[in-house]
């Protein structure tokens, strides 16, 4: 069973919260569920849509067939009724012609009811239609507008109209769960994953699509006890990090393309002044302003190159929203082991979707700070904040941690201590001293890419980040012509080759991204001698589909 | 009071002899002796500037950071720190040309800190160009037929903005700078403090002596209180400049407008994922 | 006067029905058109946000930059062309927060420009984050607990600056709109009028009735040119806001200050390296 | 011949003066010149030195060999004696045990006739020592302090004393030139070419090492009738010249790293809204404050890579200082015919070194502006800004050019007019639309690689930008043992590829660079399949120096 739902309807109708019962609703009635969120630039108006994919096995990214068409207005059925199944549904407002056309005229329902509430008709029709029960969705309103008692009886009203007025059409059954699950959407999952690691500190600048990170660890600070402040602008946002870095607590950033630039040079301070600091670049189709409510890769070399001349970095891109609660959490601690930036490379496509995912298991997560103890510092007599090592790493202690002991970081090519130099021999081996410690994380800490398939392969499909949902459908779909294999890579700089080098002997290596130039072949390119055999890209401002991909790579390159 | 000299204050510079870069380094670590702080307990965030180097000058916690950044990373201290006392310190070009757009808004956070700039009223490390207090008629390599923006009044600005503590300063004058630094100090929230510092090598306009010839005491019945006073104090600048503690308001600071924060020292903070159990309800 | 129409200010847009930027753009396409202006001689330069799009809702020259950087390259113009009528036009988040920097240092540069801000108190654009001029009260989905900073007055910040023309108005009181952008545009030099622009998506505290209760027109005697009377007026900002031109002062534009530029339209400058022949004598 | 004369002393004794002095005088009397500055991050104290290389051949790059070292302070003895030559001569104010020593007591000779130019006596010394006659030097002097009277006259004096107290150590005769030659710093050279190409604006903030560029055109602007403003900010600085370039005019930005970093977002803009514009980045090592007033080549991938998601720009950097009028020159025009941005990367050696040069050859430059003439305009009906063309590149018009036309640009993905859009289909065609002006650009514009060396070579070594000239010291050496080619690119992306794989076609490939981790090395990786041979890196803030590399890569590679 592989269903999918669109909403559709204007940015200010209310299409998110639809959007988010649902999901919710057939998340709890057990199903797996994936949805993409297409929206404009823009409050009111235009036109948005929403998709919700459900299954009752794991669902990895989005389909461009739709079973139920939910048109909160007449132009969403012009726009996506070709795309509509055969035994498709239909439910709309205003009629249509077309034999899949189920009228369910909510705001005359609603006006006697609750106006307000006019999509709640909705969400009973669509359920009705799946051929589900109403219990899990009337508990869900309860909780969604448990302030106030008379809207959740009017809702419950009007989920029941919407019940009544239609036909089942699916016969769907509940399927079974045996194990805890979540739902989550890729910006909550960088803050939950930032949140469990201990971040104290979220200093950021509004940008979509990040910003759903910043409001969700912005609701959860009073909890907490923890402080999210919204920077003057991006290049303060950055250094207010570093400065509760400095300062000992764990610090982090997010922003889109547009804010990062404006971050480089204090990202290169980190580097140069080893100070721990997370940032995520959740991606948009650029330049500058660019599509901003849009999803793309394109800021993979960028970051990997971010800010003048040279220091150690990492930069990783989640492959899911579950990889993305334990990527964020592991980003804060390399960050720390190696006092080094982190850059997360996530994008709107997983920023904004959710996922239904396994419940996140934290007994695997153990937070290292890796700062000195008393002892420690006692061993090493005074301290000294770059004092040279094998590892590269240097004692970390931070302002009034000791008495007697100051902390001085420093910005210019420095010694030791922290101090200016500008001699030869003392930049060099500063330079050294922090280059050892990429040596170190890629021995300790670098993750190679999942592969999935059998062990003889003739084609090797390769994906970085947020793309391996789709391309992983795709590739279950090839995989029934040929022998396929496929990496998904989440470490991207330092870039992990082992396991590439092993699956791409004999194999034809096909590398799919969304961006114009194929940045991530380049890059593999750059670190290893392999030969690519075709390079996929997409940067139409759109998630690859599964079925799509599995098209193109069947016709154009296989 | 403790020691001065555990501030070595007396450390090699790369400034200029004459340079008014010393006698403040000297105010400031009498003032910060004479208010009995430790080196540990003092953080110095500076940008990139003749000015900026103090913390490597000087025995303190320092963050030598980015040109124009000397304010931001404060803030990360502060929310991290309840206690540490914390100076940001950094040219006139710094704090108010690159870096012009943290302090207008770190006047309105209002945070808990001490901004000393020293203005000298131009560029110093990178060789003699105008900063935003040069004069009109200053001649530079880059202003060649002098600056084609007025300059800016630093304190008429920040009374402008209602800074909670304002105030005007000359290394000339050693006890005045002390005592306005140690003010600041004890000020709650933000306070800044312009000080009059003469670049020897490249303002040859703004020297000691053009300063001496037209630095006065604020009155003695001056109340800095008092906006509408305050305004027109600020925008005295010409042959007769006030120093002193210009403006004061005393009001609610960034980290009191936190209402759960109170005394917390993130910096103390210990978190246990197994213990955030609860953050995974929300996806449920 | 030319026909209101040619500045095609009927366009389809992207704004909420009822917004305030409706009115604005009605209120500056008839001010244009009574200045008896065509399109091609006024050129509009904007950031990002809701007010930014402004240059796709009306037919004028139109660069439509980077978020908070709607100041600077309207210099460059200026530079290019004495001519060209220049509209600086931005939201109070791109203006006051990203761009701070640009403001604040172009008031210094008194650039012959006019700089309209849409005042929202808010960021529309990105769905409702305090912006500068946010009240403390206010709680968004980022501010949880109402604002951290006290807001910026935008009119005493400029008026502190001593900006050569500082005037607020309101979209909700279209004459008074039209005649404030008609001041702004006759005056020489920098002219910012911060307006008061209801969001009716996510402000739900200044509404049109929050702002018409309180504005009021200044009195008919307002000297502007008084420094001291437009620092009170400047202060007032709670249950009586005054709207108006708060300050004004004549001085040397930008432009003026460069003495060899005068009128030349560096657009029409027209080079020839084989004329340029005594460059090299410097380095032979 | 080939000679050395270093000059060691504080910062704010006055070296710049007398290197400057020194090095017009050589320059007149027909030599060839290389000069090159080693200054600390202070305006007085420490210790600084300059070089001056003469010949009576093209000379590309400094030495490690002193000839003449004049020690201004005591310090400059103890540190530069090593590397004094055998039949080489100090002059030195103070004694110093060793036979090479010649003492001049400068500051006693001065005090009687002015002390403040008590350099000038060492001029007078270093004149004398080389065997060469005052009469040039007077000359320079005199067009030095040209304002006052007393001042010149005082100088020559001094100038005399100091020639008659020492002793001729080498003869050297004035070589004949037979063609008129410059002598110009790497930061005036991208000056001089900017303001050939009719540059009118250059808005910037100042920066080491790129301040000179600021400076040269300053110092120029009222003469040219054009502005040089400083802004209050690097983003300030780009979005300036953007709105200049907008606006019709010829218009340029400058800095170094961290301000590149400022500038990336804007950079971004002036891609997507197809503006040109001209960025210098004066390159010094890092990343944040570094090694302010030091060289390194380490921005090259930030610099292709700069600003998030993808645009068409170019990247060149200039082999020499005669290369870099030149390349600014033609910067200027490839930003107007292809509405693009460029980055020339210039370093520190280069900025600050000076160099004998031929001639510039005006009649070789032609300005091409490529606005549209009211007739195209005609034929084309309403003005589109980014109407779409077969290379890409759409008609350009500038705000009040014509009547009844506007012009928008935007930050945001847009149509034809200029107008917003969110739309798959259009932003696909847009984007290849910018895309496709690169091809042409690679077609009609790209410089291949200067080759050096005989037809058949075991040896490849390659440089880019102002490595040139220390490589191709080194290279001329290497022949002697080996069949040794070079290639020395200045354009740098696109990377033109042709030529380096014809010649390293059975050739073993050598890239040197001044980064740590090869950069230009994997950028020919990432795009040709050339498999590299060794990779010669130096990072610590020091040009690199021909015989020093001749010796290293005998050693170490060969
Ligand atoms: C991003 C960036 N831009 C420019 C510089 C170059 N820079 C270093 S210090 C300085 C100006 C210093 O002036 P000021 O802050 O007044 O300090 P002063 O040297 O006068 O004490 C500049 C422009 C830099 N380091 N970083
Ligand atoms: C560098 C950068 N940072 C952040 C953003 C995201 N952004 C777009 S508009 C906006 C705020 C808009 O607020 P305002 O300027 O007040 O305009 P309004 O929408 O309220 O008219 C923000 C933060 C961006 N586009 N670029
Ligand atoms: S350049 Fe000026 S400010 Fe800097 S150290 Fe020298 S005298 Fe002081
Ligand atoms: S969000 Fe607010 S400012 Fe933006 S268009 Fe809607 S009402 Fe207007
Ligand atoms: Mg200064
Ligand atoms: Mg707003």
């Amino acid at each position: 069973m592989d269903l999918n739902i669109l909403i559709g309807g204007e940015a200010g109708q209310g299409l998110k919260t639809v959007e988010s019962l649902l999901t919710t609703i057939l998340f709890r009635q057990g199903f797996y569920v994936y949805s993409t969120k297409d929206y404009m630039s823009r409050i009111r108006g235009g036109h948005n849509f929403m998709e919700v994919r459900i299954s009752d096995k794991p669902v990895h990214g989005p389909t461009n067939e739709i079973d139920v068409l939910v048109a909160l207005n007449d132009e969403s059925v012009d726009l996506h009724l070709q795309d509509l199944n055969e035994n498709g549904v239909i439910i709309s407002a205003s009629a249509h012609e077309d034999r899949r056309m189920e009228r369910l005229p909510a705001k005359e329902i609603a006006k006697e009811v609750n106006p307000r509430a006019v999509n709640t008709v909705f969400i009973g029709g669509v359920i009705k239609v799946l051929g589900l029960a109403l219990d899990e969705a009337e508990t869900i309103i309860k909780e969604h507008f448990s302030d106030d008692k008379e809207v959740v009886e009017d809702n419950i009203e009007l989920l029941k109209k919407g019940y009544e007025l239609l036909d089942k059409a699916f016969l769907l059954e509940r399927p079974g769960r045996d194990k805890e699950m979540m739902l989550i959407d890729g910006n909550s999952a960088v803050g939950l994953g930032a949140a469990l690691a201990g971040v104290s500190y979220y200093a950021a600048y509004p940008m979509s699509p990040s910003t759903g990170i910043l409001t969700y660890l912005a609701r959860k600070q009073e909890e907490l006890g923890i402080v999210v402040e919204q920077a003057e602008d991006e290049i303060a946002a950055i250094n207010m990090a570093l400065g509760g870095s400095y300062s000992g607590i764990r610090s982090m950033t997010g922003t889109s393309g547009g804010g990062l630039a404006l971050m480089a040079e204090g990202i290169g301070l980190a580097g140069i002044a080893e100070l721990p600091v997370v940032i995520t670049d959740v991606q948009r189709p650029g330049p500058a302003t660019g599509l901003p409510t849009r999803t793309g890769q394109g800021d993979l070399l960028f970051a990997i190159n971010i800010a003048q001349d040279e220091f150690p970095l990492m930069v990783l891109a989640p492959r899911d929203q579950e990889d993305a609660v334990y990527q964020s959490f592991r980003a804060l601690n390399i960050a720390d082991k190696y006092q080094m930036p982190v850059i997360i490379l996530s994008d709107q496509f997983l920023g904004d979707g959710s996922k239904t995912i396994n419940e996140i298991n934290l007994d695997k997560l153990e937070i290292d700070r890796h700062l000195i103890t008393e002892q420690e510092l006692a061993e090493n007599g005074k301290y000294k904040r770059y004092k040279m090592t094998e590892d590269g790493i240097s004692p970390r202690s931070y302002p009034g941690q000791f008495a007697d002991q100051v902390v001085l970081i420093d910005s210019d090519e420095h010694d030791e201590l922290g101090h200016i130099v500008e001699d030869a021999e003392a930049r060099t081996a500063m330079v050294d001293k922090r280059n050892r410690k990429l040596i170190k994380l890629i021995k300790e800490d670098l993750q190679e890419p999942e592969y999935k398939g059998p062990e003889a392969i003739d084609y090797l499909l390769v994906s970085w980040g947020s793309t391996c949902g789709p391309l992983s459908e795709a590739r279950d779909l090839l995989a029934e012509k040929a022998q396929v294999g496929m990496l998904a890579f989440n470490d991207i700089w330092p870039l992990p080759v082992s396991e590439l080098k092993k699956r791409a002997a004999g194999a034809k290596v096909i590398v799919v991204e969304a961006n114009t130039s194929s940045q991530f072949a380049k890059l593999i390119k750059s670190e290893t001698d392999l030969s690519l055999f075709a390079e996929i890209v997409k940067y139409d401002g759109r998630p690859f589909v599964g079925k799509e991909l599995y098209q193109k790579i069947k016709d154009e390159v296989m | 009071m403790v020691d001065t000299a555990i501030f070595e204050a007396d450390r090699e510079t790369a400034w200029c002899p004459g340079c008014g870069n010393f006698p403040l380094r000297k105010a400031l670590s009498e003032s910060l002796a004479e208010m009995n702080l430790k080196p540990e307990q003092v953080t110095m965030f500076t940008g990139i500037g003749q000015a900026a180097k103090m913390p490597h000058y000087l025995k303190v916690n320092g963050f030598n950071g980015l040109h124009g950044r000397s304010l931001p990373p404060s803030i990360g201290m502060r929310i991290a720190n309840p206690e540490m006392k914390i100076i940001v310190e950094s040219g006139d070009g710094c704090t108010y040309g690159e870096g012009g757009n943290h302090i207008l808004h770190n006047l309105r956070r209002n945070i808990d800190i001490v901004n000393l700039v020293h203005d000298n009223q131009i560029y110093g490390l990178t060789k003699g160009q105008a900063s935003p207090t040069s004069g009109n008629e200053i001649k530079t390599p880059v202003q060649t037929h002098g600056v084609n923006a007025e300059p800016l009044n630093p304190v008429r600005f920040a009374v402008g903005m209602k800074a909670s503590f304002v105030a005007r300063s000359f290394v000339g004058d050693k006890e005045h700078l002390k005592a306005m630094i140690k003010a600041a100090m004890e000020h709650k929230g933000y306070a800044m403090i312009d000080i009059f510092q003469p670049c020897v090598s490249f303002n040859k306009i703004n020297t000691y002596q053009w300063y001496q010839e037209r630095v006065y005491h604020l009155e003695e019945d001056y109340d800095p209180t008092d906006y509408a006073a305050a305004v027109e104090k600020a925008d005295e600048f010409g042959d007769k400049i006030p120093i002193g503690i210009i403006y004061k308001e005393e009001k609610a600071t960034f980290r009191e407008r936190i209402p759960y924060l109170k005394d917390k020292a993130l910096v103390k903070r210990n978190v246990k994922p197994t213990e955030l159990k609860n953050l995974l309800t929300d996806f449920k």
